[in-house]
């Protein structure tokens, strides 16, 4: 490859028409594309019409928005919702953790009204959810209401990590004790998918 | 000022150290040849040295150093917001402006004084245009400028080091913004001045006495800030930011050769 | 600040409307809505101004105290702002939520007020490098409706202008300096503000900028040019605030409508305090109760 | 206190009143604009600004908030330059602070509370010139200030301080008669009920005499009703005329 060029914030790359698109790290701004990022030059051409864009070596900014796949840590549980910290956006982490929210009605899709949110997260857990909204100043809104939205890593009361034997309970391998989770089905490929 | 109650005081009586140094005669600004103090040129900006990534735990910093006025910036961000606010759609900046306490010719407090919070203000209405705050809803960049040495611009040189920071934490920017001031004096302009060029009003002198900060946006040619202080006449001021304008024009390179190093070598070190 | 809620609908019809030079409420761009100014409104202070602008209104009392003089100007007095967000004004301001406003303010009046020619401070020394006059100036806002620069510092004229201090006279006396204060209270020093500053904010509204922005205006408006205007023309402090921009070229028609503006504003209020000063003894009442 | 006579032989104080006058009472309601309510009144050279918002949501943490009724408050503070001596700071200090309390306590007695539960009721009261009785004309602002925000009350709240000098009783004190280190009685009441709703009373006095006092401030109370009755109806009349009701 040869040697990229370098561009920084303003300065204008190309301009704008029917076959030329701004992508990442650029904005348009009077028929012209400029870089708002720091980093290299990309163009990806299309079928017909080529996507500029400026892509950085290192990690660029980066916060939950809707729908996309999060993974928690649940800090807090009471009956109507649990509070979690959101430690990773997608497959990428996060350097300083967001505020999550899971409300009770949140937490699956069929009989929301039954949920136990004791018999569904418990602090320590580590879980997958969407993101349903912004939410309030405080949190994320989000949800597990999918099959393979839930907890998947959790401890037992004696500190082992269990293994998930149905989609609402998790066995502990030291004491072959049952414990109440939201589990997810975990599918590398879904949430894969979900990624791009 | 605020000070900090719980340190302890001299007693009651006792007079600053301060009072007994010598009230220095103000000097003339520049000798006959029209060369200044440090043998500059009326129009001559003091050499600039620019580096990012000097801050290994922030997302992003950089140093920046005129001669005598080094200043280093770091970037946090985008983060959750701690502090119980409103909920807002657009991502929101946080700018802390401090001098160290040795960093001018007498000491400075550990609390932020009034001009810091001022600065800290100007600051961040200098870079919140540039930054697109869409792309971080409700979470914020912190943005903290330590001004390590103080021999004047230090606002301008804040606001290109904190500018570069911020490219360099990849937060997305319709521009870089950079920064430049000068001192007036009668119809002369003496580019970034030094400590001992700022205006004070200490300084009895004829009109046009004072000091203009600009902060520029190159490429969109806007610009995001602008301060004054001292009596200056309207058609000087229009002189003066003009000129501020177009040395603003003249960093860009300067920052966008020191970003394209650091990017190069990140790249380098990657592969 | 206080805000104020506005709809897209409401904010293009405030935008065309400066651009064609007409404002919601009827004004020109470069028009001061009605401004009334009272004097001598408190009998504690050594002077007070009390002005309303439409709906904002803000009251400031000068206290003039006999202090030490700060060694780096031992032959000058000092002047010394305070501003005070008043919860009456709205209720965000309770406790210490007005804080960062006021210190917007007073740092702005404090180098509004940073040159020589703005105030004669060697006026105010008593005895060199001991004892001098210090202006503490007292700002308490009590209304807010927009433009709180402008009509702080043209309450704060106003109170300066009012402001007597007493005379007195010194004696020195084997080493001793005595201070004696005059008996006859009407034998006072008065501040000459006559190159005193007035702010004038310049609101950007779309491509067009407006004098003395309403809330609604204010609400529009991303970015504001500050600027602090003398009777001769020049400026003695100037910022720029908000989180807009502007064009280099915009900047230089702002600062031809700022020193238009500035000066007739400055003129019109050094008439006002003249007139009512000289109308001082006719007038009985003050403050709400006219 | 030597030198200064408070009350002549010819029952005359200092300012010229007679021991049983009040200082001379200017109010008007209706001030502002943006506030719910707001009044201003003078006592003499005590000038008091008063503001009321509410009743509204409950401001800042939920958990301040009571279910069976409103939350009162209250912020007193005064202007820098209203004393003699320059104040460093308007409000934050004990003075203030107990000041606050007092005209909490004294309103939370007065106002309807129960009709807006979980709801508040700012009063902001600012002092811009003081000359004794503060707390009093305080109170006496914020009555009118609440009247004109159409807060149910359960009567109007006159507060009116009294002393007692060459044994007799003397009604609504100035400064000077306040510092001059005699007994200080303020009551607060709700004159039609003949309700006490604030009572606070420092320095030494025989207990003989605080029925005279008492009776004396009670009196002041009912004297100020007076007055503020008169404005408000005067007021009410104004803007009924105004927004042709009549």
């Amino acid at each position: 490859m040869a040697a990229p060029s370098v561009c920084v914030p303003g300065q204008r790359l190309c301009g704008k028409d029917s076959n030329v698109q701004p992508g990442r790290g650029t904005y348009e701004r009077n028929g012209f594309i400029y870089a708002s990022l720091t980093g290299c030059l990309m163009t990806e051409k299309g079928e017909d019409m080529t996507l500029v864009e400026v892509v950085r070596s290192t990690e660029t900014t980066l916060v939950p928005s809707v729908d996309c796949l999060v993974t928690a840590r649940v800090t807090n549980v009471n009956p109507r919702f649990c509070k979690c910290n959101i430690i990773k956006v997608g497959s990428k982490p996060l350097t300083d953790s967001f505020r999550g929210m899971i409300r009770k009605e949140d937490v699956r899709s069929t009989e929301k009204d039954k949920v136990e949110m004791y018999k569904c997260f418990r602090p320590g857990d580590i879980v997958i959810a969407r993101v349903i909204s912004l939410g309030d100043a405080q949190s994320y809104l989000l949800t597990t209401a999918e099959n393979e939205l839930g907890v998947v890593l959790a401890t037992s009361e004696e500190g082992v990590t269990m293994v998930p034997v149905s989609w609402c309970k998790m066995r502990c391998p030291k004491t072959l004790n049952d414990e109440f989770r939201k589990v997810a089905k975990v599918q590398p490929s879904f949430i894969e998918q979900c990624d791009t | 000022m605020p000070t900090d109650t719980r340190r302890i005081t001299g007693p009651e009586s006792s007079v600053s150290p301060y009072s007994f140094c010598k009230i220095q005669e103000p000097q003339p600004l520049f000798n006959s040849q029209d060369l200044r103090k440090d043998g500059r040129k009326c129009d001559q900006v003091r050499p600039i040295f620019l580096k990012t990534g000097v801050v290994s735990k922030a997302q992003g910093s950089a140093y920046l150093e005129q001669d005598g006025t080094k200043v280093i910036c770091a970037v946090y961000g985008p983060r959750a917001v701690i502090k119980k606010e409103e909920f807002s759609m657009k991502g929101q900046l946080r700018c802390d402006f401090k001098y160290t306490t040795f960093s001018c010719k007498y000491r400075r407090q550990y609390q932020q004084d009034n001009e810091e919070k001022d600065y800290s203000v100007q600051l961040l209405e200098a870079l919140e245009p540039a930054v697109l705050l869409h792309k971080f809803p409700k979470a914020q960049v912190n943005i903290y400028v330590t001004v390590l040495q103080n021999d004047g611009s230090a606002l301008a040189a804040s606001i290109t080091c904190s500018s570069v920071a911020l490219c360099d934490a990849g937060i997305e920017m319709y521009d870089l913004v950079t920064g430049c001031s000068t001192r007036l004096a009668g119809d002369r302009l003496l580019l970034d001045p030094c400590k001992h060029e700022e205006y004070s009003s200490k300084e009895h002198s004829e009109v046009n006495n004072g000091s203009v900060t600009v902060g520029l946006m190159p490429s969109l040619n806007q610009i995001s800030a602008v301060t004054s202080s001292g009596e200056i006449q309207f058609e000087h001021l229009k002189k003066a930011i003009n000129k501020c304008s177009e040395i603003c024009v003249q960093l860009y390179p300067v920052c966008q050769q020191s970003l394209s190093k650091s990017v190069k070598e990140n790249i380098k070190e990657n592969t | 600040m206080v805000d104020v809620q506005l709809s897209d609908a409401e904010k293009t019809y405030i935008i065309h409307g400066a651009q064609d030079n007409l404002r919601e409420d009827g004004r020109g761009c470069e028009d001061y809505r009605h401004l009334e100014i009272e004097t001598s409104v408190v009998s504690t202070t050594s002077g007070s101004a009390k002005i309303r602008l439409a709906n904002t209104e803000i009251l400031v009392g000068v206290k003039v105290e006999l202090g030490e003089t700060s060694p780096e100007n031992p032959d000058k007095g000092r002047i010394e702002f305070f501003v005070d967000c008043s919860a009456n004004a709205t209720p965000e301001f309770e406790g210490r939520g007005g804080e960062d406003l006021a210190n917007e303010i007073s740092n702005m009046l404090a180098r509004a007020y940073d040159c020589p020619s703005c105030l004669d401070m060697r006026k105010l020394c008593v005895v060199e490098g001991k004892k001098c006059w210090i202006v503490y100036v007292d700002v308490l806002l009590l209304e807010c409706g927009g433009s709180l620069f402008d009509a702080s510092s043209i309450a704060v004229k106003a109170a300066l202008y009012n402001t007597s201090i007493p005379r007195l006279t010194v004696t020195h006396d084997e080493g001793h300096t005595e201070l004696e204060l005059s008996d006859d209270p009407y034998d006072v020093q008065r501040l000459d503000v006559y190159n005193s500053p007035c702010i004038v904010t310049l609101s950007k509204i779309g491509h067009s900028h407006v004098v003395d922005a309403s809330q609604k205006e204010e609400a529009c408006c991303l970015a504001r040019l500050m600027l602090a205007v003398t009777d001769k023309g020049c400026v003695t402090a100037m910022k720029k605030e908000g989180s807009g921009s502007f064009d280099v070229s915009s900047i230089e028609d702002m600062l031809e409508t700022g020193k238009k503006v500035g000066q007739s504003l400055n003129k019109s209020l050094m008439e006002v305090l003249v007139s009512e000063d000289r109308n001082m003894k006719k007038k009985y009442m003050t403050g709400y109760l006219r | 206190m030597a030198g200064i006579e408070l009350l002549s032989d010819q029952g005359f104080r200092v300012d010229g009143r007679k021991a049983n006058e009040l200082r001379r009472i200017q109010c008007r309601l209706g001030v502002f604009t943006q506030a719910d309510g707001s009044a201003y009144i003078e006592q003499g050279n005590t000038k008091i600004l008063a503001a009321v918002y509410g009743p509204h949501e409950i401001r800042g943490s939920r958990s301040k908030a009571l279910h069976d009724k409103v939350l009162v408050n209250c912020q007193y503070s005064m202007a820098t330059f209203s004393t003699g001596e320059r104040k460093r700071r308007p409000r934050g200090d004990r003075k203030s602070k107990e000041m606050t309390m007092h005209l909490q306590q004294t309103f939370d007695a007065a106002i309807l509370t129960s009709l807006y539960p979980r709801s508040q009721i700012d009063i902001f009261v600012e002092v811009l010139q003081s000359d004794g009785g503060n707390y009093c004309a305080s109170v006496n602002a914020a009555t009118l200030a609440l009247i004109d925000a159409g807060i149910p009350l359960k009567d109007y709240v006159c507060a009116c301080s009294a002393s007692f000098v060459n044994d007799k009783p003397i009604m609504d004190i100035s400064y000077l008669e306040e510092s001059s280190g005699g007994a200080e009685l303020i009551v607060a009441t709700l004159p039609k009920s003949e309700q006490i709703v604030f009572l606070e009373m420092n320095s030494r006095l025989h207990e003989d005499n605080l029925s005279h006092v008492l009776d004396m401030a009670v009196k002041g109370c009912k004297d100020i009703h007076d007055v503020l009755d008169q404005a408000v109806r005067e007021h009410v009349g104004e803007v009924a005329a105004i927004s042709g009701l009549e």
